[in-house]
């Protein structure tokens, strides 16, 4: 398949059949009757991850590197719950986490999700918080 | 029946220097902590409610709950949180009342994390006397282990027009007072009139 | 009932005012059952109307799934036979106390100054100067004056020979103003309409030390030394020595025509209709009085109320309230006419109110009256809710039973229990009551009164201001927060915390909600909040539970009764059932929550109970089948 | 107004003149000297860094005179993920007058722009546009603004978090034209059915409106993963790096929040301001707008596909300094010259002075951007739990007439007031029957009678509180979804707003709302930067107003007819 360009923008019109839902359904399988027969759960109006790495492409045709990155790293998270994407931006505040604990943070990314470029990003930030004094101190802070 | 003069005395205020703050040890006392300039290079607040009143009026909030009261200057910075944490470990009871020079006041506790309070007037334009004496009532309310309303707050829409400047200034102004390395000091609040008007 | 198949998914499902509950059990040919799940979830719309159909297919289909069946396999669905049930709550105030001219400064500002008594004549601090020496003089601030300034005219007189003798003060500087007094004086403060203290008559100033009060001003012969009242006047100021009693601080002002009143507010008659009378009872005849009638006129077919009061309003709401629930399309209309009040509960209760005619926002505890009602009406809904289920799920849906019934029926499956057995189910709107007899017999009842009555009694009673903080003060512990690391118990106990509290439940009395503790908006101690809301549950549950005990107990006598067993929401209470079960205990009653299917609980008992009906109708001879 | 009196006059005698001025609003707004050493200052200081850029092995090694070894966490973000690393030399070495000739010349395209742009560093940006003066500042706004079509978005709050008010409020938004509509609350717990009156008011007045909840990050989260809202704004970012800290963030955890957003399909931008930094004590003595340029690229190294600044929530400082709302001007020229979505403030209570207040909107009213207000009060100011925005609902009608006079498109339109009436009236009617429908606390018919009528929050009879935080609760805990909202609005029998809303939601599985300045049109066809790009190239080009939408913006309230001038068209 060659790359999207910005004319396949937007997909919903110009290209629903590259449409699925995470679940496997075409998004034209989206109907009110369907709502409405109790066919669709929430898990149906997820977006895939299939469908973000079309819209990086898009993003990269319309010279937008960083959005489709940002996409690219949005694809990865789709598989891991609600919970624990949180539990992860929480781990990326300042003084938040040890580098040891980025660095299990980066690891399970990578292993568990098969999410390197989110990995990446959490050992680049690693790296500054330790350069900057910003990972977690070893006792608690009394001050 | 008649009222009060309608020019009542300007009342002023030194704080004349004690020494070292100590640990209190009177379990029914409310430490009461200045910024770096407070009543120094500054004499009043954002909205003009001299210092001397300020002081005064956090004080009888005290006095009148029957609680006594020490005010400390802290030298080493001017962040209300942190002024009034350290103050909250001087206090015997372990509260405190942060005040910064434009009027910004917070009740604090000293088992509290710093950024946490008791309770706090952020809109510094809005404190006038009568707050800062429900203040300091309430301060001493908690001290002896009441649990007093929280002073009610007030907003203002149009305070950021006329004040969010001003405010940054003296926030600013204040930073340059601070006296890195300088431990907070006791003082003793001198009371006099420049019998105005 | 007859000539369907034995064997298949049998689903219980019981609507209630606020659950709606689900069994699924497999019903062999036999009649053996075997309980696969149970669910539950919130009722849609008011029980006993259509609006129930989505609870119900959502409860059925949530036990489906837990148990992993499919709703094909279902061979039937059972209703209960549930009539609505709607109640309404109102409270009258039935006294009030005013103050006429001024005579009586009662408030207990929480820190007045000085100690002991002044008598003197009044004047504005501004003339103190002006004062012939000698005189005793009670001197009166207004608002706006500084503690300073205050303290210095006050000495500046005393210096120049007024002999001033107390000081009545609108702001709350009692302290500091007697703090700095070269001689100090008793002081109240606080006094917001000190304006309106008249100037120069003869007044008297108590103030008692800390943690004591008063002695001479609520003493009617302690005024009548102060003021040289004779036996006749001192009858009259009776009622401002009563009013003063227990306060810490006071200010009596003689006035020529001064009172204090304490009056009975008329709110209005209640009518009752039952056993072939009308009775009418004046609700500010109270509680005791109105209960009275309500007994007298057994079985209540009807009360009205009088137009333009709170009860007259209250039940007429009820009333239009269930034809509106009962009135669905394509039925006939349920005529108003049709709707009756079936009971009624009235709870003496107190209102803290502001004093009229108070000048210091003087707060009095006046009498009031909380009623109950409930209405019921025999057409139900519920063929059309099984029409529906029917509809939605693709099986079989019927009337399976009537719910006091059926109650009875699944709470035999609590473990210990045996006929005959009393069913209380403890409810938001009514407490219900069910008796099924050795002989296999039952009746069932409901009363008016239940969890919402508490927490209306508990919200006026402390003066709350936000129902929601009622709520949870019903239902949960209390403690005190002692410090950011440690909470004491109401029962005494202490417990520590590794985290701090958050700050906004330091040093207050909180009620300990499954979130964590909350602080409660009342200046009341521990103590007093405790006793609030056990007695707002002793006089609705205790009272209702022997009153509708005794509706279904044969002959009324309680000691009839063996075993009664908890149902419902209330009864997951912290102490309810406790209260319940001690106070059935004389009877020789063992009272406890029930645990139906010996895992459920209070709960699920009509949705197991319609199961358990189902299969022992499938197989008449089978008696009663034993889970 | 304001809690104290207007300044007091001296004790010495003044003039009639000198009485009037007094007494004139615009002297109750703050206003101070600049303190450039602190911070204090707009645009112009000497404690700026020079631009300065050197690349070794395809990493950036300075930045702005600063070596790599002695980067804050923002420097390191931005040479990291912001700056173009093949072009930083090349175009960070053209003259600034030429890039910001570029930016105001019509020959050069976007597209021209952006090549040199993408490779500039935050000291450079400042430099070109510190060369620019207020005209050329909106010139280049006209053609760097990521959508040809400019937009407007609206704030529908109710001080009582009364849901019938922000329904029916977000209906007559909707219906005037705004694109996007943002709640927050008063009592956080109401979040839930305020979110959904907000969604279902919004799809009533017009299909495809976009919502918002801002709230802490977990429930604002919560609400649009379950699709009660469509996108979120309020995801706040530094320019230094004590003050980021202090906001309890770093760029690589809100960066990380940014894909979370989009793994959800939730459409997402960030927020922040100049003065923010100065305002919290800690500019590290750099101008107002060097710092609000590094939060732009910051945002842009991030890869959020747009940003709302304009100072937003610290209006005050910068309203309060010489330049400063040229500096403002200038922060939205930026946000569009880097290629991201400008949502460009105009959304605080900004000045006393109603003559300010216009002329501080006309640097993005005129040029137009992707939303001219990040928040016009879609409510009387008092309702506006946003502490009040520039404009709010009393200030409508000078909106069209001003969109009239200048012959430019803000985003909004004069609507009959049967038309208005009918929306509102549906909104509260449809609300009534979701509510019930959920079994959530019951709209009565009087409530809609008021919704339909009513101006403020006071007009509406009260709410049972506590019924209403239990119903809210209930929709947290019963997991109710967009779809259920859907589901319920068929079943009520609203077959138009249950498609509309449906259609809103469908657009989360496609994505296409995640694109730069995506907004949805009534016919729900999504329009970005994109299939909507800005193609200004000099007069007569780029997004004209003309045709049916001028038509439509001609109309006003009162307009005497020309056939007949005894009578009004409209």
């Amino acid at each position: 398949m060659t790359a999207l360009t910005r004319d396949d923008y937007p997909l919903s019109i110009n290209r629903p059949d590259l449409l699925h839902t995470p679940t496997g359904k075409p998004i034209t399988a989206l109907t009110m009757d369907a709502v409405v027969s109790g066919e669709l759960s929430a898990e149906d109006l997820r977006i895939s991850s299939e469908t973000l790495l079309l819209q990086a492409e898009i993003a990269d045709a319309s010279g937008r590197p960083q959005l489709a990155g940002n996409f690219r790293r949005a694809a990865e998270m789709t598989a891991i719950p609600d919970a624990e994407v949180l539990a992860m931006y929480n781990a990326l505040r300042p003084r938040a986490s040890t580098g040891e604990a980025l660095a299990e943070l980066a690891d399970r990314l990578e292993t568990t999700y098969s999410a390197p470029v989110c990995a990446a990003l959490v050992r680049e930030a690693a790296e500054v918080y330790g350069r900057r004094d910003l990972l977690a101190r070893p006792t608690g802070d009394d001050d | 029946m008649t009222t009060p003069t309608a020019a009542p005395p300007q009342r002023t205020v030194t704080l004349r220097e004690v020494g070292p703050a100590r640990r209190g040890t009177r379990p029914d006392e409310v430490v009461v902590a200045v910024s770096p300039a407070f009543a120094g290079h500054f004499s009043k607040t954002i909205v003009d409610v001299p210092h001397a009143e300020v002081l005064r009026q956090l004080l009888a909030g005290i006095e009148e709950q029957g609680v006594t009261a020490r005010v400390v200057r802290i030298r080493d910075t001017a962040d209300l949180a942190a002024l009034a944490h350290v103050a909250a470990r001087l206090s015997g009871s372990g509260i405190s009342v942060g005040v910064l020079s434009r009027g910004t006041t917070i009740i604090h506790q000293r088992d509290l994390p710093r950024l946490s309070n008791l309770e706090l007037f952020p809109q510094s334009p809005l404190l006038d006397a009568p707050v800062f004496r429900m203040i300091g009532s309430n301060a001493a309310q908690y001290a002896k282990g009441e649990s007093p309303q929280p002073v009610p707050t007030r907003n203002d829409q149009m305070a950021r027009p006329r004040w969010q400047a001003k405010a940054a200034l003296l926030h600013l102004k204040e930073f340059e007072c601070i006296e890195a390395g300088q431990g907070p000091l006791e003082v003793e609040p001198v009371f006099g009139s420049s019998a105005a008007g | 009932m007859s000539g369907r198949a034995p064997g298949g998914l049998v689903v219980g499902v019981d609507i209630g005012n606020s659950t709606t509950e689900a069994c699924l059990g497999l019903v062999d040919p036999d009649g053996q059952v075997t309980y696969l799940g149970t669910a539950l979830t919130r009722t849609t719309g008011v029980k006993g109307t259509p609006d129930n159909t989505d609870g119900a297919l959502t409860a059925i289909r949530d036990a489906l799934a837990r148990a992993g069946r499919d709703s094909a396999e279902v061979r039937t669905v059972l209703l209960n036979e549930a009539t609505p049930v709607i109640s309404g709550l109102a409270m009258e105030t039935i006294t009030e106390t005013i103050i006429t001219e001024s005579t009586m400064i009662g408030h207990n500002p929480t820190t007045p100054g000085g100690e002991g008594l002044g008598v003197g004549t009044t004047c504005s601090v501004g003339d103190l100067a002006e004062q012939p020496p000698g005189q005793p003089v009670v001197c009166v601030v207004p608002p706006g004056w500084d503690f300073d300034d205050t303290a210095a005219a006050v000495n500046a007189a005393v210096a120049a020979g007024v002999d001033v003798v107390a000081a009545v003060l609108a702001g709350d500087d009692a302290v500091l103003v007697t703090n700095r007094l070269t001689r100090p004086v008793p002081v109240v403060d606080e006094v917001a309409a000190v304006e309106k203290v008249p100037l120069g008559m003869l007044a008297a100033v108590e103030v008692a030390g800390p943690g004591r009060t008063i002695r001479t001003l609520s003493n009617s012969y302690g005024l009548a030394t102060v003021f040289g009242l004779d036996p006749a006047q001192t009858r009259q100021v009776s009622p401002v020595a009563r009013a003063l009693t227990g306060n810490r601080s006071a200010v009596v002002v003689r006035t020529p025509s001064g009172d204090v009143t304490d009056r009975r507010i008329p709110v209005g008659e209640l009518v009752l209709h039952g056993a072939g009378k009308t009775l009418r009872v004046d609700v500010d005849a109270g509680a005791e009085a109105i209960m009275d009638a309500v007994g007298r006129a057994q079985p209540l077919e009807d009360a009205r109320g009088e137009p333009g009061t709170h009860v007259g309003g209250m039940l007429a709401q009820v009333r239009d309230t269930m034809a509106d629930v009962m009135d669905s399309p394509g039925l006939p209309a349920v005529p108003v006419a049709e709707i009756a009040i079936r009971d009624v509960l009235a709870v003496d209760t107190f209102v803290p109110a502001e004093v009229r005619g108070g000048l210091a926002g003087e707060v009095a505890l006046e009498n009031a009256v909380a009623l109950a009602a409930m209405v019921s009406t025999s057409r139900s809904r519920m063929q059309v809710v099984a029409d529906r289920v029917s509809e939605g799920l693709g099986a079989a849906a019927a009337i399976g039973g009537v719910e006091g019934e059926m109650a009875v029926s699944g709470a035999l499956t609590t473990p210990g229990v045996d006929r005959p057995v009393a069913v209380l189910d403890l409810g938001g709107g009514s407490t219900d009551a069910a008796l099924l007899t050795r002989d296999g017999r039952a009746t069932a009842v409901h009363v008016a009164g239940a969890g919402e009555l508490v927490t209306k009694l508990v919200h006026s009673e402390l003066a709350l201001g936000d129902r929601e903080v009622a709520e949870s003060v019903k239902r949960c512990p209390l403690a005190q927060v002692e410090s950011f690391f440690h909470v004491r118990h109401e029962d005494g106990t202490v417990q520590f915390f590794e985290t701090p509290l958050p700050p906004e439940v330091y040093a207050r009395v909180v009620v300990l909600t499954p979130e964590g503790p909350a602080p409660v908006g009342t200046r009341h101690r521990l103590d007093h909040v405790r006793r609030v809301r056990r007695e707002a549950k002793r006089r609705v549950f205790v009272v209702n539970a022997l009153r509708a005990l005794r509706q279904v107990a044969p002959g009324g006598n309680l000691r009839e009764l063996d075993f009664v067993v908890l149902l419902g929401g209330s009864a997951l209470d912290f102490e309810i059932p406790d209260m319940i079960a001690d106070a059935l205990a004389p009877h020789g009653i063992v009272c406890g929550t029930g645990n139906v299917l010996g895992t459920e609980g209070p709960r699920n008992a009509v949705a197991t109970g319609l199961v358990r009906a189902h299969a022992a109708a499938a197989v008449p001879a089978a008696r009663e089948p034993v889970p | 107004m304001t809690s104290t009196a207007p300044r007091q006059s001296s004790a010495a005698r003044v003039s009639r003149r000198t009485e009037v001025l007094e007494a004139r609003p615009v002297n109750l707004d703050g206003f101070v000297e600049e303190w450039p050493e602190k911070g204090l200052v707009a645009m112009e200081s000497d404690f700026d860094p020079t631009p300065s850029v050197r690349v070794e092995d395809g990493r950036i090694v300075e930045l702005d005179g600063k070596e790599r070894a002695d980067f804050d966490f923002m420097d390191t973000f931005i040479a990291n993920h912001a700056i173009d690393v093949a072009s930083a030399e090349r175009c960070t070495a053209i003259p600034s007058v030429e890039i910001a000739r570029l930016l105001i010349d019509p020959r050069a395209t976007r597209d021209d722009v952006l090549a040199v742009t993408r490779g500039l560093t935050p000291a450079k940006v400042l430099d070109v546009v510190k060369l620019m003066n207020v005209v050329e500042i909106m010139q280049g706004m006209q053609k760097m603004r990521a959508r040809r079509t400019p937009a407007n978005q609206a704030h529908s709050t109710s001080a009582r978090d009364n849901p019938i008010q922000v329904a029916a409020d977000a209906a007559e938004g909707a219906l005037r034209g705004f694109a996007e509509l943002e709640t927050t609350l008063g009592v956080v717990r109401y979040a839930p059915l305020v979110a959904i009156a907000l969604q279902v008011g919004g799809q009533v007045g017009r299909g495809g409106v976009l919502t918002q909840c801002a709230l802490e990050e977990a429930t604002e989260l919560e609400l649009g993963m379950r699709g009660i809202t469509a996108y979120a704004e309020t995801i706040s970012v530094y320019g230094t790096e004590s003050v980021f800290i202090d906001g309890d963030d770093t760029p690589w955890s809100k960066a990380f929040l940014a894909s979370a957003y989009a793994s959800r399909g939730i459409k997402m931008r960030f927020t922040s301001g100049t003065g923010s930094e100065v305002q919290m004590g800690n500019a590290e003595g750099k101008s107002m707008l060097y710092l609000e340029i590094r939060c732009i690229l910051m945002a842009k190294g991030a890869g959020v596909q747009g940003l709302q600044n304009g100072s937003i929530s610290c209006i005050g400082v910068p309203g309060a300094v010489p330049g400063g709302l040229r500096a403002v001007a200038a922060e939205n020229l930026v946000a569009s010259m880097v290629d991201l979505e400008c949502a460009s403030g105009n959304d605080q209570s900004f000045s006393h002075s109603s003559m300010r207040r216009t002329a501080r909107a006309i640097p993005q009213l005129f040029p137009g951007t992707d939303f001219v207000c990040s928040g016009y009060s879609a409510v009387p100011n008092p309702d506006n739990m946003f502490a009040g925005s520039n404009f709010d609902t009393e200030d409508y009608d000078d909106w069209n007439t001003i969109q009239r006079d200048f012959q430019v498109d803000g985003g909004l339109r004069h609507v009959r007031e049967a038309e208005i009436l009918q929306a509102r009236n549906k909104a509260a009617r449809v609300l009534q029957a979701l509510f019930r429908h959920l079994d959530l606390p019951a709209i009565t018919d009087d409530e809609v009678e008021a919704a339909t009528y009513a101006h403020s929050s006071n007009d509406y009879p009260l709410r049972d509180v506590l019924a209403d935080l239990k119903g809210a609760q209930a929709v947290m805990d019963r997991g109710i979804t967009g779809l259920d909202l859907v589901r319920g609005l068929e079943a009520a029998g609203f077959h138009d707003v249950a498609e509309n809303l449906l259609m809103v939601l469908r657009q989360r599985v496609s994505g296409d709302l995640l694109q730069t300045s995506a907004i949805l049109t009534p016919d729900f066809v999504p329009l970005s930067a994109i299939n909507d790009p800005n193609d200004y190239a000099g007069p007569g080009t780029g997004y004209r107003l003309e045709g049916e939408r001028w038509e439509e913006l001609k109309k006003l309230r009162h307009v005497t007819s020309a056939t007949n001038p005894e009578t009004e068209v409209g």
